[in-house]
């Protein structure tokens, strides 16, 4: 066997197994030693070596294994971790909103207003970077406390939390003053 | 002519035709149909004597070699253009395309060997790639969503609030249900000790809102003392009471 | 980028990924056309053709994927356990040859062809993975229609459809002389 036909050999050994191969192994398949089938890994190394390659040979103790080279791993990621396409649903931006305007607020408290389990919601705004923790709240259970991020402004174009448009007691007393005049209408009947 | 050899299974009625042609060297498009309907019936009927499983296709097919048999007996028809009919001519086509796709199957069935020879990897991803979580498209994920928007859906929201509270018995003051967690304090009040070796259970009810709270974390006091993790000491009755943790330094 | 840097990275992603991989999902990859993609593909081939590579590339209809060199076999049977390959009886491998050349095909017109009840076999092709539904047909009771999958492309080492063995009225003619010779042989005894 020639130097190129051993180290083809190794090659599709190593290629079908994927995982790493004991020379001893190796020589053992090829019918020869151990000296040898290093020479052979000694060539595919090198010829893992050239540009025109994206594989490379890991040498381990006794054993030997073919693995992607690194530089590779940018396209490795694009092909088998696109990323995904996120988007806010109603549900986020609900949480969202209740987390911009009431900052620091704990689960609970969104959960409250909301009247549904809002974990997954926070988390999920957490993962975007919308939402982070601010530390945790005095109180029984010392509750996570969360917030808006640096990323929330930038994203809704805003330079602080100021800028959010102002909702006001104003607002909130106008809504019970109607509630009460529904009532009292109801009860007038 | 019977037949003495072992009982073959053949995938159909072509099948055995095609093997009853081969075996007796006629030419396919020249069939002698009686003798090959006879050796066929005898096939049938061996079947039959070996509890061979006789499927319709097989009785169809004695049906349409008979039928033939008899169309060879009479005057041969003429078609349109004047030409004599074959009564064999439809069951020689099949037979052709059904061997023809036989003969394809042999030959695929060589490529498949060849083909088996040729070894492939299972997919190994490294992990640092496994690990990457890719990076969130933030155009994308705010898309046409803004402030006014984000404004606007709070409003909804706390409308929504309002209209749930009912106004008459809104005025009759706050009827709190309270729940505390039993477990979350005991984690609560477990760092407390921790974090502090001694100090006084007053010192720690500062910390407490309401008066379960407070009947918990007593509760709490007593079942860390017999587990053996604090001690307590009282100066007088209704004095403060002095907390040490057992395992502070 | 360049020919061999391309080259390597189809290498390193075909390597990765095992099961054969589409050429537009390369090319989207590596933020090229899928004609540049070829042309490392065909950089590849040339590569790999060398007596010193165990590997070689598989081109399928849209894709490609890596293999070993089927002279490695002997190789490989000594070290690795061959790949479950599936079984094909007679009237497996008579109805596959049905589908494969017929299709898009029904499950009637296939029974009409073999004079037997089919259903049994294209059911058990499509548990194979070598055959597949590929719509219903435009007729009363919009039968299925079957064709085969690209793993029968991959296990009879076959390109594309157009690469089978070819069929046609040569080969009928081919079985008349046959049958013709046969008879004058018996003639002349």
């Amino acid at each position: 066997m020639t130097r190129e036909e051993g180290a083809a050999v190794v090659e599709a050994i190593l290629f079908t197994m994927g995982d790493s191969v004991e020379i001893s192994s190796l020589a053992k398949a090829m019918e020869t030693d151990a000296k040898e089938v290093k020479k052979y890994v000694e060539y595919l190394k090198e010829k893992y070596e050239k540009d025109d390659s994206g594989i490379g040979i890991l040498e381990l103790e006794k054993s030997v294994q073919l693995c992607t080279k690194k530089e590779m791993y940018e396209y490795l990621v694009k092909i088998a971790k696109a990323p995904k396409k996120a988007v806010l649903t109603d549900s986020l931006m609900e949480t969202l909103s209740i987390i911009a305007y009431k900052q620091p607020i704990t689960r609970l408290e969104v959960e409250k207003i909301r009247g549904v389990n809002s974990d997954h919601a926070v988390n999920r705004l957490v993962e975007f970077g919308l939402v982070q923790e601010l530390g945790r709240l005095d109180a029984p259970g010392r509750p996570l406390l969360f917030g808006t991020t640096e990323e929330f402004l930038r994203s809704f174009g805003v330079r602080s939390l100021d800028e959010l448009p102002s909702i006001g007691t104003v607002q909130v007393e106008e809504f019970k003053a109607q509630a009460e005049e529904e009532i009292n209408v109801k009860l007038d009947i | 002519m019977s037949l003495e050899v072992k009982l073959q299974v053949f995938e159909g009625p072509l099948d055995l035709l095609l093997h009853l042609i081969d075996k007796n060297q006629i030419d396919i498009y020249d069939i002698p149909i009686a003798t090959i309907t006879e050796q066929y019936m005898d096939y049938i009927n061996a079947m039959q004597r070996d509890d061979m499983e006789v499927t319709s296709e097989f009785l169809v097919m004695a049906a349409t070699l008979i039928d033939i048999k008899c169309k060879m007996l009479l005057p041969k028809e003429v078609n349109e253009e004047g030409e004599e009919e074959d009564p064999r001519a439809e069951l020689v086509e099949k037979l052709l395309e059904y061997k023809m796709y036989k003969y394809m199957a042999f030959e695929l069935k060589d490529r498949q060997m060849d083909a088996a020879m040729q070894w492939f990897r299972s997919r190994n991803i490294p992990k640092e790639v496994r690990e990457y979580e890719a990076p969130i498209d933030m155009t994308g994920l705010i898309g046409d969503a803004t402030l006014s928007k984000l404004n606007e859906i709070f409003q909804d929201l706390l409308k929504r609030q309002e209209d749930k509270v009912d106004p008459i018995r809104s005025k009759f003051g706050n009827i709190e249900k309270e729940e505390v967690d039993m477990d979350a304090k005991t984690l609560y009040i477990k760092a407390y000790i921790r974090e502090h070796s001694r100090f006084s259970f007053r010192q720690l009810l500062e910390k407490q809102h309401s008066k379960t709270e407070i009947i918990v974390t007593f509760l709490v006091m007593l079942e860390e003392m017999k587990l053996g993790e604090i001690e307590i000491e009282q100066e007088s009755t209704f004095g403060d009471i002095i907390i040490t943790s057992k395992k502070a330094g």
